[in-house]
C-alpha cells in the first residue's frame, strides 16, 4: 500500500456510516474526509455513539452500513496493514496494573514493532511529569498518572493516524496543555487526529473541523 | 516522536522530533516472543493464581483414594482416569486467565490493533497459559501417580500423554475463554462449553495409560492424541480469534 | 394383520411397557415442543398488539 | 430524542419476504408429517413381523433410529446456518440456527430415552455404554452448551455470533468425538454389547423406518419454520415494525 499522496490529498474517508447498538439507531450517513494535518473533533451528548464511531474508525467494530477507506482501500480489507498506521487510545487505559510503567510502555511500543530503550522512555516520562513513577507497578499510580502512562505512547509510537477517546480525562492543567501542544505539533507535521472530549477546546492549526454527531453536520472551526 | 529511519510504508512525511533517538525495529517473531514473555511475566507477578491451580490438581487427585479405599489394584485401575480428569479440570479452572484480565484493562484491544495477525497473538497467549498451567501438571503428575502405585512405565506414558494433552486442553479451552469474555458467570459457562470438547483428549490420553496397564502398547492412543493436538493447534486459534473479534465489537 | 387380538397388541410380546413407553416419550416430546411454540407465538403477538 | 430505527432493517436481510413464505410452507409440512408418521406407525406396529431374536421389543427402532438420525442431522444443519450467518452476516441465518437448536435437542433427548428403554429389555440395563448412545449423550451436552451460551449473552447481536462460532466448533468436534468414543468402546468392551447392530433388517422394517424418518423431517421443517417466525416477530417487536 504505497501512498504518494501530496499534503492535502484525502487519506481517510468515511461515507454514510450507520451505527446501531442493539436495536437502537445511533447515527446515520456520517460522511467526512481527512487529509494530512487535519484534526477532527467529535462532539455529541453521552450515548450519541461517539465511542462506537471511534471504534469503527480504528477497525475494532464493523459499521452497520457504509464504508471507511484508508488511502482508497476499505479498512476491513487492509486489516493489519491499516492497524499499524493507527494509534488508538480508548476509555480503557491499556495498561497492565501488575507491570511497571516502563514495562507497559516497552510492550505497547513493541506491539508496533519498535524497541525502545529505558533512556527514551525516561525522557518522555520526565516530559510528562512522571519521573519517579517509572519502576513502580502501575497499580500504585493515581488515575491521572496512569492516564499519562497511556498517553506517553503518543511521544514514543510512530503512527500517522491518532484516534483518541477523551484523552484529556483525569489530566491536570499542565498535562492537558502539554498534550494540546503535542497534537498541534503532530498535526502540523502531517499527522491526523480524530478525538472526542467534553472540555471546549480549540487548536490553532489550519484544518481543525468539528463533527456534531447528533446534528450530523461538519463545521470548520479554525 | 521517534523519527524512524526507514520510510514508514505509508510514506507520510517523516514526523520530526527535537531529539532524533532512533528506535530499532523488531522482527515479527521477536514481537510474538515479546507477547509470550510479557504474558508469562504478568502471570508470575500473581504467583498465587498459578500456584492455586497447581495445588488444586494435587489436592483433587489425592481426594479419590480417600473416597474409594486403599486397595492398590483398585487404585491403579482408576488412576489414569482420576489423574487425567483432575488435570483436565485444573487446566479448565485457569482458562479465564488467558484473555479476561487483558480484556478488562484494554490491553487486549491494543493487541488486536497491532500489525500482527490476531491468530498468532492468540497462539502466543495460549502457549503462555500452557507453560504456567499445563507444564507444571506434567511434572507433578508422575509423583501423584506414585500414590496410585502406577508402574514406572505407566508414569512415563502418563507424563508424555499429559504433555501433549494439556497443550490440546489449553488450545481448545481458549475458545471457551474467548467466547465468554465479559459475561456474567463466565466461570461455570466455560466448563459447560468446553468439557464436551475435551472428551476426545481425555479418551485418548487416559486410553494411552490404560493401554499400558493392560499390557498393550500405548502408541496407538498417543498418536491419536497427537492428531487431536494437531487439529486443535490449527483450528483453535482461528476460532478464538474470531470469538475475540466478536467479543470486542 | 399380524396381531389377532387387541390385548395381544397391547402386550407387545411382553415388551409392552418399553415399546409403548418409547412411543409415548417421542410423541409427548413433540406435542410439548409444539405447545411451547404456540405459547411463545401467542405471547409475541400479544406484545405486538400493544 | 429516542430515534427508533428508521431504516427498514429488514431491507438488509430477507426475513420480511421469508415470513409469509414460511407461513405457506408450514401447513403443508404439518399435514405431510402427520400422514407419514401415522403410516410409519401403521407399518412399524401392525404390519412388521416379530423379530425372531428380539421379539416385539425391536419395534422401538421405528422411533429411536429416526430420532438419532435427526439429532445429528439437525446439529449439522444448525452449524451450516451458523456458518452462513458468520460469512454473510445475515440476520436470517442466525435466526434459523437459533430456531433449529431446540428441535435438535428434543430429538437427542428422545433418542437417549428410547435408547435406554430399548437397552433395558435387551441387555438388562437402563444405560448401555454403547458407542452411539454415548456420543448421543455428548451431543446433548453440545446442545446444552449452545443454549447456555446464548442465554448468557444479553446483546442479541453478540449472542448470535458467539453461538454460531460455538456451533461450528461443535460441528467439527462431532465426528472426532464419535470416533474417539467408538475407539474407547472397542478398547474396553469389545463389540459384544452393541446397539448399533440392528436386527436383520427385513425390507418392511427398513421401509417403516424410512417413512418415519421422512415424517420426522417434515415435522422438523414445520416446527423450525414456526419458531423462526416467532423469532422474526420477537426481534421485530422490539423494533415496532408493524
Amino acid at each position: 500500500m504505497n501512498m504518494d499522496f501530496i499534503a492535502n490529498n484525502v487519506v481517510l474517508k468515511a461515507d454514510n456510516i450507520v451505527g446501531v447498538r442493539g436495536d437502537r439507531l445511533l447515527f446515520e450517513n456520517v460522511n467526512f474526509e481527512m487529509s494530512q494535518g487535519s484534526v477532527l473533533y467529535l462532539q455529541g451528548a453521552n450515548g450519541t455513539g461517539k465511542t462506537t464511531l471511534l471504534r469503527m474508525l480504528c477497525g475494532l467494530s464493523k459499521p452497520y452500513a457504509g464504508n471507511i477507506s484508508w488511502c482508497g482501500e476499505n479498512i476491513d480489507a487492509l486489516a493489519e496493514e491499516y492497524y499499524k498506521d493507527v494509534l488508538y487510545i480508548g476509555h480503557l487505559s491499556g495498561i497492565k496494573e501488575d507491570l511497571t510503567a516502563l514495562e507497559n510502555l516497552q510492550f505497547s511500543i513493541a506491539l508496533s514493532g519498535k524497541r525502545v530503550t529505558e533512556k527514551q522512555t525516561a525522557e518522555v516520562f520526565n516530559a510528562l511529569g512522571l519521573s519517579k513513577g517509572l519502576n513502580l507497578p502501575t497499580r500504585m499510580l493515581s488515575q491521572g498518572q496512569k492516564r499519562r502512562v497511556a498517553l506517553a505512547r503518543l511521544w514514543l509510537q510512530d503512527a500517522p493516524l491518532w484516534i483518541l477517546d477523551e484523552p484529556f480525562t483525569a489530566l491536570d492543567i499542565s498535562a492537558t496543555e502539554r498534550l494540546k501542544q503535542k497534537i498541534e505539533v503532530f498535526a502540523r507535521d502531517g499527522g491526523m487526529v480524530i478525538m472526542t472530549t467534553h472540555q471546549e477546546f480549540t487548536l490553532n492549526i489550519p484544518k481543525f473541523s468539528q463533527l456534531r454527531l447528533d446534528e450530523n453536520v461538519i463545521k470548520k472551526v479554525a | 516522536m521517534i523519527e524512524s529511519n526507514q520510510n514508514t510504508t505509508s510514506g507520510i512525511t517523516h514526523l520530526q522530533e527535537e531529539k532524533s533517538n532512533v528506535a530499532i525495529s523488531m522482527s515479527a517473531y521477536s514481537v510474538l516472543l515479546e507477547i509470550l514473555k510479557r504474558d508469562i511475566r504478568v502471570a508470575l507477578r500473581r504467583q498465587s493464581d498459578v500456584a492455586a491451580v497447581f495445588f488444586f490438581f494435587i489436592i483433587a487427585a489425592s481426594l479419590f483414594p480417600l473416597g474409594s479405599g486403599t486397595d492398590p489394584k483398585l487404585l491403579s485401575a482408576m488412576a489414569p482416569s482420576v489423574l487425567w480428569v483432575t488435570a483436565l479440570l485444573s487446566c479448565m479452572l485457569s482458562l479465564s486467565r488467558i484473555f479476561a484480565s487483558d480484556y478488562a484493562d484494554g490491553t487486549l484491544e491494543q493487541m488486536l490493533l497491532s500489525n500482527h495477525p490476531t491468530v498468532l497473538i492468540v497462539l502466543m497467549k495460549i502457549l503462555a497459559h500452557w507453560v504456567l498451567s499445563g507444564l507444571p501438571l506434567v511434572l507433578v503428575a508422575p509423583l501423584i501417580g506414585l500414590q496410585f502405585n502406577l508402574s514406572n512405565e505407566q508414569l512415563q506414558i502418563l507424563a508424555i500423554s499429559l504433555l501433549m494433552g494439556t497443550l490440546a486442553l489449553s488450545l481448545i479451552g481458549s475458545i471457551g475463554a474467548a467466547l465468554t469474555l465479559g459475561i456474567r458467570g463466565a466461570g461455570v459457562l466455560i466448563a459447560i462449553l468446553v468439557l464436551p470438547l475435551y472428551i476426545p483428549v481425555l479418551v485418548f490420553g487416559a486410553g494411552a495409560v490404560n493401554a499400558v496397564s493392560i499390557g498393550m502398547s500405548p502408541n496407538g492412543a498417543l498418536s491419536l492424541l497427537g492428531a487431536v493436538l494437531a487439529l486443535a493447534l490449527v483450528f483453535s486459534p482461528l476460532a478464538s480469534a474470531a470469538a475475540l473479534r466478536i467479543a470486542l465489537e | 394383520m399380524h396381531w389377532n387380538s387387541i390385548s395381544e397388541f397391547l402386550a407387545m410380546g411382553g415388551y409392552g411397557f418399553y415399546v409403548w413407553g418409547s412411543f409415548a416419550v417421542t410423541f409427548l416430546s413433540m406435542t410439548i415442543e409444539l405447545w411451547l411454540i404456540n405459547q411463545r407465538r401467542k405471547s409475541v403477538t400479544r406484545t405486538l398488539e400493544q | 430524542m429516542e430515534k427508533k430505527i428508521s431504516i427498514n432493517w429488514f431491507k438488509y436481510a430477507s426475513p420480511k419476504t421469508f415470513y409469509p413464505l414460511a407461513g405457506k410452507i408450514i401447513p403443508w409440512c404439518a399435514i405431510g408429517a402427520a400422514i407419514l408418521i401415522a403410516y410409519g406407525l401403521y407399518i412399524g406396529l401392525i404390519i412388521a413381523p416379530t423379530d425372531f431374536q428380539q421379539g416385539e421389543g425391536y419395534r422401538i427402532i421405528f422411533v429411536h433410529v429416526p430420532a438419532a438420525w435427526f439429532s445429528m442431522f439437525l446439529y449439522l444443519i444448525m452449524a451450516f446456518y451458523a456458518a452462513m450467518g458468520l460469512v454473510f452476516n445475515a440476520k436470517l441465518s442466525y435466526m434459523m440456527a437459533t430456531a433449529i437448536a431446540p428441535t435438535g435437542a428434543m430429538f437427542t433427548f428422545v433418542a437417549l430415552v428410547t435408547g435406554s428403554l430399548w437397552g433395558k429389555p435387551m441387555w438388562g440395563a437402563w444405560w448401555v455404554w454403547d458407542a452411539r448412545l454415548t456420543s448421543e449423550l455428548i451431543l446433548l451436552f453440545l446442545y446444552v452448551g449452545y443454549f447456555s451460551l446464548q442465554a448468557a449473552i444479553d446483546d442479541k447481536n453478540r449472542a448470535d455470533k458467539a453461538s454460531a462460532v460455538l456451533a461450528l466448533v461443535g460441528a467439527i468436534n462431532v465426528p472426532i468425538i464419535y470416533f474417539s468414543v467408538k475407539w474407547w468402546n472397542t478398547l474396553h468392551q469389545g463389540s459384544s454389547v452393541s446397539l448399533t447392530k440392528a436386527p436383520a433388517m427385513a425390507a418392511i422394517m427398513l421401509q417403516g423406518m424410512m417413512v418415519m424418518a421422512i415424517g420426522f423431517w417434515l415435522y422438523s421443517v414445520a416446527v423450525i419454520l414456526m419458531r423462526v417466525r416467532c423469532e422474526i416477530l420477537e426481534r421485530d417487536s422490539k423494533l415496532k415494525m408493524f
